[in-house]
């Protein structure tokens, strides 16, 4: 099956007064219909750049310097202003973090949902108003048919993220960006969060491409799963060997770091030190500094995504021209 | 023990007035409204161990913490600090000196406008703790390496850092007075995991070499396994559960505890379908009535809807302390639940 | 909502109350009318007799509560410049400001957010930048220099609209307007324009700055998201909500119309209430200028009562009480 | 010192005070103004306020480059025989110590009124943002007003004309205080809740210390945006003031003052009376206002 | 065919009771509409005007006959009783008109057409004053309980604050105090067509415009006819106008400085212990420190007589002999400052109204300058007419600016007014501020009071040269009152700053 969203070569910068930042370099993915697509990575890794850069998006000063977006086979990120935007909310929806700040205060939600269908779908007012109380209905809303007149803040945190995904499901896009869903919702409501999602990307076939920087959420949702490091995607590949047997070093600290829930452990693995801020990323490979396997190709040379196996990795530990160059083959901590 | 604890609350509590203005009040004849955010939490801490609140966020974990530290009076109840009621600890500065806080957000948990010398410094010239600019400047320095960054750091501003190396300057600060008990209210929950290890693993780390008594407050059951000896699972602004922290994840009793562990998320990819707990937190201004976990409670029964259970002791676990009628009834199911044992191996968690 | 205006109405009591108690007390002492009302020749006596007459021997105390029972029913006693009734007297001169000020406000309002608007959502074309400028411009001017400006060129100079008083009018009951007559209308331009420019200019630099602001926030974010035109984003959901903030501050602006009116009534010879202030002030006629300043007072309590309700209308969130929704 | 100073240089301020050729047009205009001002007594060419060496003959002379000009008096002189350039140097002078006084007596009454409200909170709180409130319900004018009237009478006479200034700068200072309130109140709410406050107060830092150590440094930002735009605006109603003729006395003419005396001239062709002043007045609020809003966008990160 | 005039000046009249307050501006507007038993013509002297003939009868007692067939406007015929009613109106405590009939004991109707004012006291001036009283309808103000003054100073309104019926050539047809008083010609005036009052003006449009700026604008840009208070320094600029032309002329209105001269120390200077000003010596140095030729060219470019006397020539009692300067002379002025004992000056606070007359605080601030020169620092107080009435009513000053109108144009006004020691008695000192006091001055106005004819006229000569000798005030300079005007409308200028509209045309 055609990827429904190909990224390639992706590259934004942002120009600011001390030279211009490279938040994203080289983010190559893409997602198949009804696939999920889980990135992760440490705040600031860039994650919601690729999202925003995806729905075209990108706040200003930043921008798409190179590579390619194509959707369902056709090139989106240089479309005009009034062709993206044809394009948002009908073949890609969105879901923003926040679900407090996400809904505009001052209109019903029914409003909000029918304004968004209006604009996409050619529908007389009932149907739209019909239509949004199915939607409710749909992502778990009781008493659907009185809550469409009920203003955002009528809603608690929980009820509201689900409005904000009725609204990005409303036109029936093809492709779904969900950046951190659930961060800002509680533990226990931040699992049926996941579960409507699941649901409804299978039952709809949607492609969704789910940022978070929460293992926990990928690992249970996601069918790929894509790990970046400072504006760089470290490795990509399917979740499980992602989850076990992580190839890059820094993939593989991640894993390590999160504190088992089932067993008290002395000492959490953990990575020394921090991401680099953008404006220092260090040459070579951008997690060189930090790396426990480093060599004096790490820090000269980019690495490319290399297969590994299972997962395609950005270390120069699976080229085989370094082989020899290399320390041990690592091993899964 | 025989040792007094360092800590001890009784029957804790704090409410809020939360009314509108008199005069609205009086307009729409409605009454005070009190929000309840801590209703009668009792607990110990011995020394050198680390007590562990979680729970839901507006559940009132940081509202005890800040009762702890005396920034709260307590509505009712009290904290003894080393047997001592904590408004008269507090009045002494070599006791207060002794009592010190982290805190969540790193970034507006140090003064933007100091320096971090400066910041670190503060507890130290409060209670007069070294003589002299030189003694001060060495023990800063110390300090800053104690916790893993560098003396010259000290002449830089907070927004030079990262968020794990201030919450480091924070810990550096808490340190500094020679504390014996630290409140840590959420200190990793605004990092990312590769940071939070290395907090944690410090925190840890002191605890071992200074003989420190932690209060940990986390929402994060996987977090607080860490780090804990005892944990309490905290629901509306009261205790539903106390458990050594073994016992609480080999066993938890609460239904609330249980399903807790069952939200989160599964690293282990089983394909077990998780089962959400259902429905919302209610408000604290009008929680339900009896036990207020009961609307969302799979053993909800005509008794959960009218009585408050206690804080009572199950037969079958020692140390355990759950406040449910189910279990107190046996009502619930088998105490090892499926969860823990199925899931060896398993690294779970929000990060 | 009704028992919302009451506590406002309740509220404004008070204010109410120190307003009196400070334009007493202030214009109890801020002029002799004596010496104006004898004129040319007077005896002792007659001095005398006036203080008595008016009631200026007695306490503090007894003056002011006869000064609030008084004001309450609206009774302001006669000018002592003009022997007459004060509440008649700024009956007589409140629509010509009434008028004025809303004509100003108007233009100011209505500019204003336009202008406020567009330099919002193009905050780099160089219409924008000309806004700005000019209205950096419009708030550096001293308010009276614009009026004596504006006066030698279209008055003087060009000899197109007038210089100064209201043209015809018409009556209606007791109000009189200015709107139905060609030269009333012509007569209002001028010393509108002077009296809305600061006020236009403060409002447009507010508008930008909420817009600049809400246009920042995530529910826009969202909307783009979405695919919804810009029209529906910048007028639907970015303007609608720049109107909170912006509704309390023109509020505030204008009453600052009304107070600023002395200055333009002054220059351009407006037979409204702030000319009688002022001609008041000149000859310390209390009466009027305490009648004055409490009406100024009541109208700003009426303004926050409207802004406070058009809050209602505008945001959603105000109308249940607060607490009552869930979320931390 | 030097290091505090080679770090302003390099700040992102400094850096966007470089980029906009506006700001430094306006500041240096500034820079003029007030340079004219502070050093009148030295550079004017005249002295003004000198009754003896005004000479009703001199009266009325027009700008040198005008026909009747005389090169002694660069932008003529006004009815009194007043050097015009001197009067406006003299002139700045007054409105300018009225303008910063008056912002500086509003800024230091509304800091400390709006830390203690916001610090204290509840009862204090609602009290003085009451005050404020009813402050707010008299537009400002209408306060110099009422104030300049009150303080006239209520001292002896002989005092007036020396505390004329005082009294107007009173005046305006007093109806900009809750706005400095208001705003140090709210981001004091902020500010005092945040946790490196709490870990004062844990340590046992008294109020006082950390109201002035911790809170004020980090509120004063947005105040220091209110009181430059409020400079203008206090010269403004200064010169306002004196145009309703309640300002400062006329012997020591303040620029406001100066237009006003100019304006019964203005239709007669001596316009040069009053334009000159309305130009020095326009130039200075304007470059403060431009300096003002420049300072508020550059201090705003979201702006950038 | 209509024939409008809009006319405007600073002020506006505060009532239309014709005998509640004697000020310029109710005059202005009154005396179109009602008329007095004697009219002025235009140089001011004494023409018929209700009355046809008066006679002294007795030296207590006048008789006027009065004039057949008037008509008030409201349509009843003017009878004796309506004139006998308006002088004892006029005598009311309420009225602020006392001054003009202060001889008159009361007055009775003789018959339709005759009446009779008897005096308390011979009085040389009564027809002069009497000119000042107009003549309303008895039966009209019975019917509106109008039967005294309005009292402006009890706070109350009367039918007659705001109605007029008189029988003068206007009706008053509208007015908004403040913004619009219109005057319709009365078609029946008796007086059209009689001694020259050829007036063709149906319609008068009187519209008060405080600022000068705006007052001028108007009139230049064609939005008002007729200008009565132009600034000075516009003048230039409104001769020049194409359509606008100005009338000048003298009025009868003087401005001086009068000292303290009765305080032992100032109470604004820095002298300690002593008054200079009762020093003769210093009165005259600081008389001849002023330039007021200068004055006159500058500030009051040209519209200004210089003078050395109390008031001017259109006055009864004028002696131009007595109309002498001290001569400007610095030198000199130091030179007794020295004498006197202030070799180094001292420092006084000049009271100066500023609304109040022709450029009075300019005036006051030339003046303060030439001062400072021979060393007296002078700092001068400005205030509007109000604050500063009620300061100098005080006696609360040490020298003062004032301008004093003579509306009976009979030197005993100013003499007893501002001259003469304050005793109590009604008039006498009342405006003496600087509480001058000589027992000469005091006996020559009481022999003003009674005297007639040469007798009279000597004691004011020898008034006049104390006057001079004494120095108790500085005479500065008459006003003169320039009027501007649309060049297609006539009004004779008149020296008692009135317009007669009976006279006015427009082409
Ligand atoms: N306007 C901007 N100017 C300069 N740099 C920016 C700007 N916006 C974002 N960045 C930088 O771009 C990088 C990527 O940001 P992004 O928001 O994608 O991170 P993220 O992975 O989503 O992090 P988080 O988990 O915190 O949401 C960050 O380092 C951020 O500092
Ligand atoms: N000062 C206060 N005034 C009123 N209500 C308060 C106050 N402080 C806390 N609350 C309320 O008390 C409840 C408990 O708050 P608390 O901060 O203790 O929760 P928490 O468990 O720390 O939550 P989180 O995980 O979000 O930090 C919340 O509903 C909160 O809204
Ligand atoms: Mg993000
Ligand atoms: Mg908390």
């Amino acid at each position: 099956m055609p990827p429904i969203l190909e990224v390639r070569d992706l590259r934004v910068e942002f120009p600011t007064r001390r030279g211009t930042l490279t938040a994203l370099d080289g983010v190559s993915f893409d997602i198949a219909p009804g696939e999920v697509l889980g990135v992760v990575g440490e705040s600031g890794a860039g994650k919601s750049m690729t999202g925003a850069a995806i729905i075209g998006l990108l706040e200003p000063p930043g921008r798409i310097a190179g590579g390619q977006i194509l959707l369902s086979g056709k090139r989106i990120d240089n479309l005009p202003y009034e062709q993206m935007r044809r394009i948002r909310g009908r073949e890609i929806g969105a879901i923003f973090q926040d679900p407090l700040t996400t809904l505009n205060p001052l209109y019903t939600v029914g409003r909000q949902l029918i304004e968004t269908m209006q604009t996409h779908l050619p529908l007389s007012d009932k149907e739209a108003r019909q239509r949004a109380i199915g939607w409710l209905e749909m992502v778990g809303i009781p008493a659907a048919a009185q809550r469409v007149d009920s203003y955002p803040h009528e809603f608690s945190g929980g009820m509201r993220q689900r409005v904000v995904i009725s609204l990005a499901l409303c036109a029936e896009p093809k492709l779904i960006v969900a950046d951190e869903p659930t961060t800002a919702l509680d533990v226990s409501i931040q699992a049926q969060i996941i579960a409507l999602l699941k649901t409804l990307a299978r039952e709809k076939r949607t492609a969704m491409m789910l940022v978070t920087h929460d293992m926990g959420v990928i690992a249970e949702t996601a069918d790929r799963v894509a790990v970046m490091y400072a504006g760089r995607i470290a490795e990509i590949g399917p979740v499980r060997s992602v989850v076990k047997s992580a190839k890059h070093p820094y993939s593989a600290g991640l894993m390590a770091s999160i504190p088992p829930l089932d067993r008290k452990v002395d000492h959490l693995a953990g990575i020394e030190g921090s991401m680099p801020r953008l404006s220092a990323i260090p040459q070579g490979c951008a997690f060189n500094p930090r790396c426990a396997h480093v060599f004096a190709r790490c820090r000269i040379e980019r690495p490319e995504l290399l297969e590994t196996g299972s997962t395609r990795a950005a270390c120069w530990l699976y080229d085989p021209a370094s082989e020899k160059q290399a320390p041990e083959v690592m091993r899964h901590v | 023990m025989s040792e007094t604890p360092v800590l001890v609350a009784e029957d804790l509590a704090r409410y809020f007035d939360v009314s509108r203005p008199l005069l609205q009040r009086l307009l729409s004849r409605e009454g005070r409204r009190t929000l309840k955010a801590v209703d009668g939490v009792s607990f110990e801490i011995p020394k050198g161990t680390t007590l562990s609140l979680v729970g839901e966020s507006g559940c009132g974990k940081s509202t005890v913490a800040r009762l702890v530290v005396g920034l709260y009076r307590p509505t009712r109840g009290r904290v003894l600090f080393e047997g001592i009621e904590l408004e008269k600890a507090r009045a002494d500065a070599e006791t207060r000196r002794r009592m010190q806080m982290i805190f969540q957000d790193p970034y507006a948990s140090l003064n933007p406008r100091w320096r971090v010398q400066d910041i670190v410094a503060e507890p130290i010239r409060a209670f007069g703790m070294a003589e002299g600019a030189a003694a001060l400047r060495e023990r800063v320095g110390h300090l800053l390496t104690q916790v893993g960054l560098s003396p010259l750091d000290g002449e830089k501003f907070p927004h030079e850092f990262s968020g794990g190396q201030r919450q480091r300057i924070s810990i550096a600060r808490a340190l500094s007075s020679n504390p014996d008990f630290l409140v840590c209210d959420e200190p990793t929950s605004a990092l990312d995991v590769s940071v939070q290890a290395q907090i944690l693993n410090l925190m840890k780390d002191l605890q071992q070499r200074l003989g420190l008594t932690y209060l940990f407050i986390s929402h994060n059951l996987a977090v607080v396994r860490q780090i804990s000896d005892r944990i309490g699972v905290m629901y509306l602004g009261r205790l539903v559960e106390l458990a050594p922290a073994e016992t609480l994840f080999t066993a938890p009793r609460h239904p609330y505890t249980r399903a807790l562990m069952e939200a989160i998320p599964d690293l282990e990819m089983t394909g077990r379908q998780r089962i959400p707990v259902g429905g919302e937190v209610p408000s604290p201004i009008s929680p339900p009535s009896g036990c207020p976990f009961h609307p969302r409670c799979p053993l909800a029964d005509a008794r959960c809807k009218a009585a408050m259970p206690a804080l009572l002791a199950p037969m079958t676990q020692g140390d355990t302390v759950v406040a449910c009628h189910a279990v107190e009834e046996r009502r619930d199911p088998p105490p090892a639940p499926a969860g823990a044992d199925q899931r060896i191996g398993t690294t779970a968690i929000a990060l | 909502m009704f028992a919302f205006i009451l506590s406002r109405i309740l509220q404004a009591i008070p204010v109410m109350l120190v307003v009196a108690l400070i334009s007493f007390a202030m214009f109890a002492y801020v002029g002799d009318p004596v010496s104006i009302m004898l004129g040319q020749d007077f005896t002792e006596a007659q001095r005398t007799q006036l203080i008595k007459d008016l009631g200026l021997d007695q306490s503090f105390l007894m003056q002011f509560s006869t000064f609030i029972g008084n004001a309450a029913q609206g009774e302001f006693g006669l000018s002592y410049r003009l022997s007459r009734p004060v509440a008649q007297l700024i009956g007589e001169r409140a629509p010509a400001t009434l008028e004025l000020a809303i004509c100003a406000a108007s233009i100011a309002l209505v500019v204003g957010v336009a202008m406020g608007v567009y330099t919002g959502l193009y905050r780099n074309s160089w219409l924008s930048r000309a806004f700005l400028t000019f209205s950096l411009v419009g708030v550096s001017l001293p308010p009276f220099l614009i009026g004596i400006l504006l006066i030698l060129i279209f008055s003087v100079w060009l000899g197109w609209l007038p210089s100064f008083g209201r043209g015809e009018v018409v009556q209606f009951g007791w109000w009189s307007t200015g709107f139905l007559t060609w030269s009333g209308l012509k007569a209002l331009i001028l010393p509108a324009i002077t009296l809305g420019l600061f006020q236009l200019t403060l409002i447009m630099r507010l508008v930008r700055s909420e817009m600049l602001e809400v246009l920042r926030t995530d529910y826009i974010k969202f909307a783009r998201a979405r695919g919804l035109g810009n029209r529906a984003i910048n007028f639907g959901h970015a303007l609608k909500n720049t109107l909170v903030p912006v509704i309390t501050i023109a509020g505030l602006q204008l009453g600052g119309i009304i107070a600023f009116a002395i200055v333009t009534e002054t220059v351009f010879q407006w037979p409204g209430m702030g000319l009688l202030f002022i001609q008041s002030v000149g000859a310390a006629d209390i009466p009027v200028m305490a009648a004055y300043l409490m009406l100024i007072a009541l109208v700003f309590v009426g303004i926050n009562l409207v802004v406070d309700l058009l809050y209602f209308l505008v945001d959603p969130r105000l109308r249940v009480g607060r607490g009552a929704a869930g979320g931390h | 010192m030097a290091s505090a100073l080679a770090r302003a240089f390099d700040s992102d301020l400094w850096w966007s005070f470089k980029r906009s050729p506006v700001t430094v047009a306006s500041a240096l205009v500034a820079l003029v103004c007030i340079l004219g001002a502070l050093l009148a007594p030295w550079i004017a060419p005249h002295n003004p306020f000198d009754l003896a060496t005004l000479n009703l003959g001199d009266a009325f002379k027009p700008p040198a480059w005008a026909e009747d000009g005389d090169p002694l008096f660069g932008l003529g002189t006004d009815d009194q025989g007043r050097d015009v350039l001197s009067a406006i140097m003299y002139g700045a002078r007054i409105s300018l110590l009225v303008g910063v006084c008056a912002v500086v007596f509003s800024t230091l009454v509304g800091v400390a009124v709006g830390l203690l409200a916001g610090y204290l909170g509840g009862t204090a709180d609602s009290l003085l943002m009451r005050i404020a409130d009813i402050q707010l319900t008299f537009p400002s004018i209408l306060i110099a007003l009422l104030v300049d009237g009150v303080v006239r009478a209520a001292v002896p006479r002989e005092v007036h004309d020396q505390i004329a200034l005082f009294v107007v700068i009173f005046a305006i200072g007093i109806s900009a205080w809750p706005q400095f309130a208001r705003t140090v109140r709210g981001s004091t709410l902020v500010e005092r809740n945040k946790e490196y406050v709490l870990a004062a107060r844990i340590i046992g830092i008294s109020q006082v210390r950390i109201m002035l150590t911790h809170v004020l440094p980090n509120v004063i930002g947005p105040v220091l945006v209110i009181a430059t735009l409020n400079l203008g605006f206090a010269i403004l109603a200064e010169a306002t003031l004196s145009f309703l003729g309640v300002g400062v006395p006329p012997t020591q003419p303040s620029l406001g003052t100066l237009i006003r005396i100019g304006n019964d001239f203005l239709f007669s062709g001596e316009w040069w009376i009053t334009i000159f002043p309305g130009i020095a007045l326009i130039c200075m609020v304007l470059s403060v206002n431009l300096l003002g809003d420049w300072l508020r966008d550059a201090l705003n990160p979201r702006l950038r | 065919q209509a024939k409008s005039v809009r006319w405007a000046a600073s002020g506006d009249p505060n009532t239309m009771d014709p005998h509640s307050q004697n000020v310029g501006t109710v005059t202005m507007v009154l005396q179109q509409v009602y008329d007095p038993l004697l009219k002025r013509n235009q140089d001011l002297s004494l023409a018929p005007g209700l009355a046809t003939e008066w006679r002294q009868e007795e030296p207590t007692r006048w008789r006027f006959t009065l004039r057949q067939g008037v008509k008030f406007h409201e349509g009843e015929a003017l009878t004796a009783e309506d004139v006998a009613f308006s002088v004892q109106r006029a005598l009311q405590p309420t009225s602020n008109f006392g001054i003009y009939v202060d001889t008159v004991d009361h007055a009775v109707a003789v018959d339709e057409r005759t009446v009779d004012i008897i005096l308390k006291r011979p009085d040389p001036i009564l027809s002069n004053k009497l000119a000042s009283i107009f003549i309303v309808s008895k039966s009209w103000s019975e019917k509106h309980n109008a039967t005294r003054p309005q009292n402006t100073r009890a706070r109350e309104e009367m039918h007659t604050t705001r109605n007029t019926n008189g029988t003068g050539a206007y009706r008053l047809a509208s007015r908004e105090p403040d913004v619009r008083t219109v005057l319709a010609r009365n078609e029946a005036w008796w007086g059209w067509g009689v001694e020259g009052n050829a007036g063709n003006v149906t319609e008068i449009v009187y519209r008060p415009i405080a600022s000068d700026a705006t007052r001028i604008a108007a009139l230049l840009s064609g939005e008002v006819d007729f200008v009565m208070d132009p600034p000075l320094q516009d003048l230039n600029r409104l001769r020049a106008a194409p359509g606008v032309k100005v009338i000048e002329g003298p009025e009868v209105r003087s401005i001086f400085l009068a000292m303290d001269v009765n305080r032992d120390e100032l109470l604004y200077g820095d002298v300690k212990g002593k008054n200079p000003f009762k020093d003769l010596r210093v009165r005259q140095a600081l008389y001849q420190a002023i330039d007021v030729q200068a004055i006159h060219r500058t500030t009051m470019r040209g519209q200004s007589v210089v003078t050395g006397t109390l008031f001017p020539e259109q006055v009864n009692g004028y002696v131009k002999a007595e109309d002498v300067r001290l001569p400007f002379d610095a030198a000199r002025a130091k030179a007794l400052l020295e004498q006197a004992g202030y070799p180094q000056g001292f420092s006084v606070t000049l009271d100066c109204p500023n609304n109040r007359y022709i450029n009075d605080e300019q005036i006051c601030q030339n003046i303060a300058a030439m001062w400072s020169r021979v060393g007296v620092r002078t700092a001068v107080k400005s205030q509007p007419l109000a604050p500063f009435f009620a300061q100098i009513q005080k006696d609360d000053t040490s020298v003062y600016l004032l301008g004093w109108g003579v509306p009976t144009l009979d030197a005993l006004y100013s003499f007893q007014s501002l001259l003469a020691f304050r005793n109590g008695d009604q008039g006498d000192g009342i405006w003496n501020y600087g509480r001058y006091s000589n027992p000469r001055m005091d006996a020559l106005v009481q022999r003003m009071k009674t005297d007639t004819g040469e007798a009279r006229q000597a004691a004011i000569t020898e008034a006049l040269k104390l006057y001079r000798e004494d120095v108790p005030h500085i005479p500065l300079h008459h006003q003169m009152i320039p009027w501007a005007m649309r060049s297609n409308v006539q009004i004779p200028h008149m020296a008692n700053n009135q317009p007669y509209f009976r006279w006015a045309v427009v082409n």
